[in-house]
């Protein structure tokens, strides 16, 4: 199951929405808006993306999951647009049969996405500044 | 042909625009088009090179064939998550 | 924040509960009754206890936990009595200020759990026998 | 002395109860209780080799000297989770 929201996520739904009776573990990772960036104080984020090729990285990580892992279901879902401090930015839950095999397909499944999906996020810094976030240089 | 780039984030700031059209000849790549964007527009110079191009919703390369009316745009290093 | 229950586990609750603006990350762990055990049919599984002993080194879990990652808060809870096929047994939530912490907390807080923490399970088999699991042997 | 040793998941199956009474010398130690318990109740025995003693609430070693009233436990196999 895969989302693109500008609506509040509701990552209990998708825990429930992943539990299976042949699987006996189940991880669900949530990001959140943190407070601090180093020492800099964010006050809101917002998050732009390119939805349709969004879409289609977030398939092909779903795909490459269950190819590695013996999944039942997984959930990927993003949010986007304006979000304050302690909103669920992103959120990934996964079933296996086994507990390390659910912690591993979900590191895996949020490692992928925060490298492959086509999604920025802008700071809002508590001075007024805003700054789009492109890692690998200023 | 024309392309119309679509540009996020950084680049749409940059550009002041979310979309730049691109003239370029019938059977050019990806390396001909980061050419024909910093030519039309010098701003994007330096996010542009540290940027992927998408091309039909994938990341392309710089040998990848352009056609007509394929989607096509800039992907500054992403930061989702 | 450390339970042991005779009550279903309100593990939508405990995630709420450890997340913190502080914290970017939270990692959820539900172990869920499964219905197969190798190729036998569980129908319900009995947990017990030594209360006392298993309050003591859940607390001990807890406080390696916080020594090895900057925790922001952390729950472990373990339900105890008759469980069915689904339920949640036990339930880890853990926010940290990044991902692979809270990832890498909530792996070790499970893992410490299941060895070392005095709670036995029973299984109920669908040809009506039960079994005390006590790994290791027969 | 008399220790309670209190009984868990298969050990109170096979001993039938969920305390077990052992009387020992003052100054014994956690092995001389597991041969008391071996005596007291056999059908113990396989089961006690693999499990651990709990003396106090935490897990104790052979050496480990008991006192009279501390809480001793046989902890077999644990399998929650």
């Amino acid at each position: 199951m895969i989302q693109l929201t500008n609506e509040p996520i509701d990552h209990n739904a998708l825990t429930e929405l992943v539990r299976r009776p042949g699987c006996g573990a189940v991880v669900t990772f949530l990001g959140t808006v943190r407070d601090l960036t180093g020492d800099q104080v964010t006050v809101a984020l917002d998050y732009d993306a390119y939805p349709q090729m969004a879409e289609r990285k977030f398939a092909e990580i779903e795909a490459e999951v269950r190819s590695r892992w013996p999944v039942g279901e997984i959930a990927l879902v993003h949010r986007l647009g304006h979000l304050d401090i302690g909103d669920v930015s992103v959120a990934v839950a996964v079933s296996c049969p086994h507990r390390h095999q659910a912690f591993d397909a979900c590191r895996f499944a949020i490692d992928q996405i925060k490298e492959l999906v086509p999604i920025w996020k802008k700071e809002n810094w508590a001075d007024g500044r805003t700054e789009w976030v492109h890692p690998g240089a200023g | 042909m024309m392309i119309a780039v679509r540009l996020f984030a950084r680049a749409r700031d940059l550009a002041g625009r979310d979309m730049l059209p691109v003239e370029l000849p019938a059977g050019a790549t990806v390396a001909d088009l980061r050419q024909s964007i910093r030519l039309a527009c010098p701003a994007l110079t330096d996010l542009l090179a540290r940027s992927r191009i998408a091309v039909g919703d994938d990341f392309a390369e710089d040998e990848t064939k352009l056609t007509a009316g394929v989607d096509v745009a800039i992907i500054p290093p992403v930061s989702g998550g």
